[in-house]
């Protein structure tokens, strides 16, 4: 499954903030919780070094440029960004002096003109000094068409972007665009003194050696094996506290195990502990299992324009005959994942929490599908005008527990007179036109729907977004429904929080009633650290929970 | 001897060129791209999708993409990677000492316990000891690799704790007594299968040499049983073995890239592995080509040798 | 009476295989005296080279056998007074090369192709305790006295960098360097062409009366044997069938095989290049070989035997002076050819329609 | 004057007529190996329909159950599945795989083969220069390029299988029929005015049909050995099909917990490769017996 940019900036307290202030001044928030971190602390002397396991193989350091969301685990460590926020969901001001806001004067009233003023005492991990032309540099290249940046997203918006003074930067947005504060809090700043220069933007030297103003600098890479990070004496904030951090790729989920159970890797971050090992795990001795929440929520995405699927009591069957307790007391242990009937996480303020429990009831399914007129035929699959209820199922190859899972529900839809065949591929297969352009039956994804930070799932639902049809957008599941666009519609339109809100759940009954999908459970990342390493901290506002390596240690 | 080469040489470039269009047109007809995966990236749109694709110049027609590839080859531009851009040589580079170490580790393993086990068990033909190598020899040829892997892990790493479940080394520890240390592991799986092989071959070999005449004339003139077979035996029996370093290099290559997998050793099997879930094409390609280099060039290597060590094919 | 260089008594030879077992000699005895040049001829199979290589122990008794059979020598073999079956591989080992020299049939195959040729003589000497230094010198004096021109560069160079001819004579070299009692020569000459046959056997007959040796001559080449041989011994499974001076056997021939062996002469018109390769086809006696794996019983010859009574097929005629002959004339056979012979003419029969009335 | 050219005195001629058979039945190794592809044959095909249980039925409130318990002989899987109704199961799927990616391979590799060496001239040099180029790629290489970048399954697997093995028959049938073009036979049906296919096939095909069988049997154990592995790698054989490669996959997440799920299907991966192994140098013994030993 794919865990891709701002996939975690939406946690609950600093959207509910968020938008409780853009109610009170009408566009944009004053962050009441933008403490100065810069307190200068006595510096101590960085000891040890932690040596983290991923399955995925960093390799992309330019702040830039695309990336994955192991690569954001070196990013986040070694550039700095203007803010960045905290596990609590608050900004937290960083190479800006201040979070800017209508209130200190740092955005204007109407919310196009912005105005930020910056440390005067960071230098880049070369010795240069880091200066406003470092900010306009970026924003800039990130904001031109031509350069392979993974998202203008935001940054085109923006005009006239000045320098005032070394330490303040200035510039227009084209409209207000309240998401864009959060957009900014995952642009690492990149440097303008070495990057101007280089005209071909595929060089890879700056990714191979890249230079930042973050508490570690670059070690070096080990293609294949690992990349380390070194303590950056020069650290603007406070810390670090480890001399080294090592990110120790180990490709595969059972290796990473392995190793964190024989005590080769201090700490299992990216993709964590396999549900079903954590039991294991656990019993290992000198070692923490920590179940932190994510933003993913997996579901049965169905694609609803085959003919099977176009009548809503199969798709109502089906779910009824979803077995979703031995699914999470079996093969998904318990603890590990969490039930959900909604396509939002839990901690979004736009989560309904009362939406209609799922009932596992085969009796229930067979008489919809009877009433409905699916009749089973010779070989016991129902069919109903010509139209056999049997269809594919897909998701990743090699996901073993959603083979697993998807076993169970062939067993289990067989019986309701449904044929499931199963039809896995690798992701890149998986991913590309198969999934964009609606070419599935059936398959099992994990999902973030909200965007930037807004739970609006305009990209998802809008009939207008679904690629099959031309449009621009994910909606995969080809779900046409009148009124949820007119209530999409209605919920960007406004910035009443409490109207939204009522929009949105109106929205989450609709969908959990037409059942474009079949809601299965939002996830939980199970990742482990060795006994006696403090610092680790889920933050459900960045995608890797190693965004606070500065804080690691191991304990005296 | 050098038209020979030269001849030899030129075949080999006009086998390259056809193992470029090979591997080039398989990567091109398969369905899916490099930028599949940033498919579920929120805030990436279509239109950054495809921007992105004309910057890779994955728009081009396919004979145009083919031209620009080949035509860089030949002047050792390789392309660039998806994934970190360096240049597919230097990728290659980077992880190519691992591998070879691995199949240097495994070749000696593999030579020394093969060439000894293939001798005596010729030399003791139907012994004992030949009827059990036989028979060892034979699972070592049937036995998956891999499985064969994880045995050896779960036994002696986790069980006996005697070796490392994986990796090249420790973080930070480069002496070699630690490289040596999780070098056994991988070593012996991979040269499993090589030791079965040259047991058999050497087997094969020596008693081939044995039925010559020349093995009764120097019985004939008294010559010592250690000279007989140092002597006459081996350097005979040896000769055809150079040619097999070449033979086995593709499957060892091969068992390298799964070995890679169990034990986690950051080689070429790992990049491998990585580009094609990434779609890395530029590196696939390389990796294909590269093979397909060292197995051609191995194989002229070792004809040529085989040509200097052997007496009848030299020419002064 | 001397005593005899070699005393051969009741040797056996049985070869196992996995096919069964094989009896390849059975029972031979006969006595070679110093000096004396011994032909022994017979058909492939008939034991005449395993009977002689059994002796030396080069019929895979060693360690390194090659074959995958085992070999199981009986009887007695007694060379210059020491008992050779039975005597250890070490001992043996020493003895050959330095008492008893060998050459072999193909002088390609019995070369190492590896090895100089000059190593290869220089093994041979360095085998029995002489110094490299010593041996090499004694290599190019080897080359020298078989004929070879430049002995120094030619020492130098791998067997297939030689002519046929001349690899034989490096082979002779080989089989003399140490100046054995008995050189025991497995068809020296039927790999190579006549020309070169005849000065093989020339340089042969000069080395015997140079250095004094016996010799064992094994082939099938009758013409060979009238040149070169002082006694005559003819083999057939596994057995000798007759054996005497070479005027006695020739002239005055007792056994049926013998007779057929002499008989069986190429014709003009077979010496023209067959397909199958070098060799001209001959004439044939008919009837096929006898059966190795099986029991020995009565004459071996017998089912092929115009000539043959019934004893011949139930009962093993021993080997006897043959009563009217010259001494030392030897034949294993009950009946007595010169009588059947004479009877044969009578009905004038030619000895072609008598070899094709054996049918 | 001579008398080598006697019938030779073979050492048996009484069993001159032995069959290849027989030659080959009298190698302890081959027999052993063909008693266990039988066994294994026999039991794969016929043991589903003997056992109680059924291979894909799931229980998963009895996952992981210890061999003998509940009726279960070897336990059961991940799924609750009986693992001997499912190793049955899949090696109906990796030997039948393993037989008709061999048939895919002889059938291209002996066609081209044929051709090759029946027509030299560009034709022939241009197919055996493709077979050569094939043969650059070390095939585990080629063979997961190919099956990473299809959608995975029974049937491409095999085909992907059957496309990565062709190269040595073709080489082998190609230097044969070479060798046979040379010989009066193949002149003679020339002259006569046969068509070349008949000639491929009435007369060239018979005579490669020995070297065919022994490369056949071989590349059967090799088509098992590479099923596993792409399979292992998790691009070969998908549930709920099982394959003895892909249930080895599966069962290594539980190594520590259920060494058995893992050691079994290793265990008859083994079993079915060295049984075909055998079988083949048995047969390449037999058919051709003053070859090399061993």
């Amino acid at each position: 499954m794919p865990r891709l940019p701002f996939q975690g900036i939406f946690s609950r307290p600093f959207r509910r903030r968020f938008l409780r202030a853009v109610a009170a001044v009408g566009l944009l928030n004053l962050f009441s919780a933008s403490v100065f971190a810069q307190v200068p602390a006595t510096r101590v002397e960085p000891e040890g070094q932690v040596v983290i396991g991923v399955a995925q193989e960093p390799t992309r350091f330019h702040p830039l440029q695309r990336r994955t969301e192991v690569d954001d685990a070196v990013h986040l460590n070694v550039f700095s960004t203007l803010w960045s926020l905290s596990p609590e969901g608050n900004l937290v001001p960083d190479l800006a002096v201040e979070v800017p806001s209508v209130e200190n004067g740092g955005i204007s009233a109407d919310g196009l003109e912005w105005r930020i003023k910056l440390r005067p005492d960071v230098t880049w991990h070369d010795g240069a000094p880091f200066t406003a032309e470092d900010v306009k540099f970026t924003i800039e290249t990130l904001a031109n068409p031509s350069y392979p940046s993974p998202s203008r997203h935001g940054h085109e918006l923006v005009r006239d972007i000045e320098v005032v003074s070394p330490t303040e930067v200035r510039w227009r947005l084209e409209r207000p665009f309240a998401p864009y504060l959060a957009i900014l809090a995952w642009a690492g700043i990149a440097p303008q003194h070495i990057l101007a220069g280089v005209t071909d933007p595929a060089d890879p030297s700056f990714n191979n050696s890249p230079v930042g103003t973050g508490p570690f600098r670059f070690g070096e890479r080990r293609p294949g094996d690992h990349v380390s990070l070194v303590a950056n004496d020069k650290y603007h904030g406070q810390g670090p506290f480890l001399k080294q951090a090592v990110l120790k790729y180990i490709p595969d989920q059972i290796g990473l195990k392995t190793q964190f159970i024989t005590g080769a890797v201090d700490a299992v971050l990216i993709p964590g502990i396999a549900p079903d090992l954590a039991k294991e795990v656990e019993r290992a001795p000198g070692v923490k299992v920590h179940y932190s929440p994510n933003q993913f929520v997996e579901i049965i995405a169905l694609n609803t324009q085959l003919p099977q699927f176009q009548d809503p009591a199969v798709r109502e069957a089906l779910y009824l005959a979803l077995d979703k307790n031995t699914v999470f007391n079996e093969i998904y242990p318990t603890g590990t994942k969490r039930p959900t009937e909604s396509f939002l996480p839990e901690q979004s303020w736009a989560y309904k929490k009362d939406l209609p429990e799922h009932r596992f009831d085969l009796g229930a399914a067979r008489a919809l599908l009877d009433k409905a007129g699916w009749k089973p035929g010779a070989d016991g699959i129902r069919e109903k005008d010509g139209t056999r209820l049997a269809f594919s199922i897909s998701t990743i190859a090699g996901d073993h527990l959603r083979e697993q899972f998807q076993q169970l529900l062939q067993q289990d839809w067989r019986s309701i007179g449904v044929d499931l065949s199963i039809k896995n591929a690798p992701s890149a297969a998986l991913w590309g036109d198969f999934w964009r352009k609606s070419q599935f039956d059936s398959i099992i994804v994990g999902l973030i729907v909200p965007i930037a930070s807004d739970p609006d799932p305009s990209n998802r639902f809008g009939s207008w977004a679904i690629q099959a049809r031309g449009g621009t957008g994910l909606n995969t599941f080809q779900y046409d429904n009148p009124e949820v666009d007119r209530l999409l519609r209605e919920g960007v339109g406004t910035f009443d929080r409490e109207r939204r809100k009522q929009i949105y759940f109106e929205i989450q009954d609709i969908v959990r009633r037409d059942l474009p999908y079949l809601p299965l459970v939002q996830g939980r990342s199970i990742e482990g650290t060795k006994n006696g390493l403090v610092g680790y901290q889920p933050n459900l506002g960045y995608r890797v929970n190693a965004w606070n390596l500065r804080d690691w240690r191991w304990e005296k | 001897m050098v038209r020979r080469f030269g001849a030899r040489l030129i075949q080999s470039v006009i086998l390259l060129w056809i193992v470029s269009i090979v591997g080039f047109s398989l990567l091109y007809l398969t369905p899916g791209g490099p930028l599949a995966m940033f498919a579920e990236t929120p805030g990436m749109t279509q239109e950054d999708v495809e921007r992105l694709e004309r910057q890779l110049g994955l728009d081009q027609p396919a004979p145009i993409q083919y031209l620009r590839w080949a035509g860089g080859l030949v002047v050792g531009d390789w392309g660039r990677s998806y994934r970190d851009d360096s240049p597919v040589l230097e990728v290659i580079g980077s992880r190519i000492g691992q591998t070879f170490k691995l199949m240097l580790a495994a070749t000696a393993v593999a030579m020394s316990v093969g060439l000894a086990t293939g001798i005596l068990g010729a030399v003791r033909q139907y012994g004992r000891f030949d009827r059990v190598t036989t028979i060892l020899t034979m699972i070592a040829l049937s036995i998956p690799t891999f499985w064969f892997g994880l045995l050896v892990i779960y036994v002696f790493s986790q069980r006996l704790g005697w070796i490392p479940p994986g990796n090249a080394a420790p973080v930070g520890d480069d002496s070699w007594l630690s490289a040596l240390h999780h070098l056994i592991g991988p070593a012996l799986v991979l040269g499993l299968l090589s030791t079965a092989v040259w047991s058999r071959y050497m087997r094969s070999a020596v008693l081939e040499t044995l039925a010559q005449d020349y093995i009764r004339t120097a019985r004939a003139k008294g010559v010592l049983r250690s000279r007989l077979l140092f002597h006459h035996v081996l350097r005979n029996a040896l000769l055809p073995m150079i040619t097999l370093i070449g033979l086995e290099l593709p499957s060892l290559f091969g068992g390298a890239l799964v070995t890679e997998t169990v034990f986690t050793w950051p080689g070429m099997g790992r990049l491998f592995f990585d580009s094609i879930s990434y779609r890395d094409y530029p590196v696939i390609l390389g990796m294909l080509i590269f093979s397909a280099i060292l197995v051609i060039s191995s194989n002229l290597i070792a004809d040529t040798l085989y040509g200097v060590a052997d007496p009848r094919l030299r020419r002064r | 009476m001397t005593t005899p260089l070699l005393d051969v008594s009741d040797l056996t030879v049985r070869f196992s295989q996995d096919r069964g077992k094989v009896y390849a000699v059975n029972g031979v005895s006969y006595s070679l005296a110093r000096g004396e040049t011994l032909a022994v001829v017979g058909e492939s199979g008939s034991g005449k080279s395993a009977h002689v290589l059994a002796m030396p122990g080069l019929l895979g008794t060693g360690r390194y056998t090659g074959a995958g059979a085992a070999v199981e020598v009986g009887g007695s073999a007694v060379f210059a007074g020491k008992e050779l079956i039975g005597m250890p591989e070490a001992e043996l080992r020493r003895l050959r090369g330095s008492r008893i020299g060998f050459v072999f049939q193909d002088p390609m195959s019995s070369l190492n192709p590896v090895l100089t040729v000059g190593e290869q003589i220089a093994e041979a000497i360095t085998s029995h305790g002489v110094s490299p230094r010593t041996a090499e010198a004694r290599a190019l004096d080897l080359l020298d006295i078989v004929g070879i021109p430049e002995p120094r560069r030619r020492a130098r160079h791998f067997p297939h960098q030689f002519s046929g001819g001349m690899r034989q004579r490096a082979m002779i070299a080989i089989g003399i360097a140490c100046e054995p009692a008995l050189l025991i020569a497995d068809e020296p000459t039927t790999a190579l062409d006549v020309l070169v046959q005849a000065q093989i056997i020339d340089l042969m007959k000069d080395l015997r009366r140079q250095l004094g040796m016996a010799m064992i001559w094994i082939t099938h080449d009758m013409g060979v044997v009238a040149s070169i041989a002082d006694t005559v011994q003819v083999m057939y499974g596994g057995r000798i069938m007759e054996r005497g001076p070479v005027r006695a056997v020739f002239h005055d021939t007792r056994s049926a095989y013998t007779w057929g062996l002499l008989n069986s002469l190429p014709d003009a018109e077979m010496h023209a290049p067959s397909l199958a390769g070098r060799r001209p086809r001959l004439r044939q006696i008919p009837g096929q070989p006898p059966d190795m794996t099986q029991v020995p019983v009565g004459d071996p010859f017998a089912p092929r035997n115009r000539f043959a009574t019934h004893r011949c097929l139930s009962e093993t005629p021993p080997l006897q002076q043959v009563a009217d002959g010259a001494p030392g004339h030897l034949v294993a056979a009950w009946y007595d050819l010169p009588q059947v012979l004479r009877a044969v003419a009578h009905r004038d029969a030619s000895p072609q329609a008598l070899t094709e009335m054996g049918t | 004057m001579s008398v080598e050219s006697f019938p030779a005195a073979s050492a048996a001629p009484a069993r001159a007529n032995t069959t290849v058979f027989h030659r080959f039945l009298r190698r302890r190794m081959a027999a052993v190996g063909l008693a266990l592809v039988v066994l294994l044959v026999l039991a794969c095909a016929l043991g589903p329909f003997l056992l109680r249980h059924d291979p894909l039925t799931i229980n998963m409130r009895g996952r992981f159950l210890l061999p003998f318990s509940d009726g279960h002989v070897l336990g059961t899987d991940e799924m609750g599945r009986d693992l001997l109704a499912r190793i049955l199961d899949a090696g109906r799927y990796s030997l039948l795989i393993g037989i008709l990616a061999m048939s895919i391979s002889v059938f291209v590799g002996g066609f081209v083969g044929i051709v090759a060496g029946f027509y030299r001239g560009i034709l022939g040099h241009g197919l055996m220069r493709f077979v050569d180029g094939m043969l650059c790629f070390p095939s585990i290489f080629l063979l997961l390029t190919l099956a990473a970048l299809t959608s995975p399954g029974v049937v491409t697997t095999t085909i992907i299988i059957g496309l990565t093995a062709w190269m040595s028959v073709a080489r082998l049938v190609h230097s044969s029929v070479q060798e046979l073009c040379q010989r009066e036979f193949i002149a003679a049906a020339r002259a006569l005015g046969l068509r070349d296919w008949r000639i491929m096939i009435g007369e060239l095909l018979p005579n490669v049909a020995a070297p065919l069988c022994v490369a056949a049997t071989l590349i059967v154990a090799r088509a098992i050995l590479l099923e596993s592995y792409v399979s292992y790698l998790g691009y070969g054989i998908q549930p709920p099909v099982a394959s003895w490669g892909n249930m080895l996959q599966k069962a290594q997440q539980y190594f520590n917990s259920a060494p058995w799920l893992a050691i079994l299907p290793g265990l008859m991966i083994t079993i079915a490769v060295a049984g075909f192994n055998a079988i083949g140098d048995g047969l390449r013994d037999a058919l051709n017996p003053r070859g090399r030993p061993g």
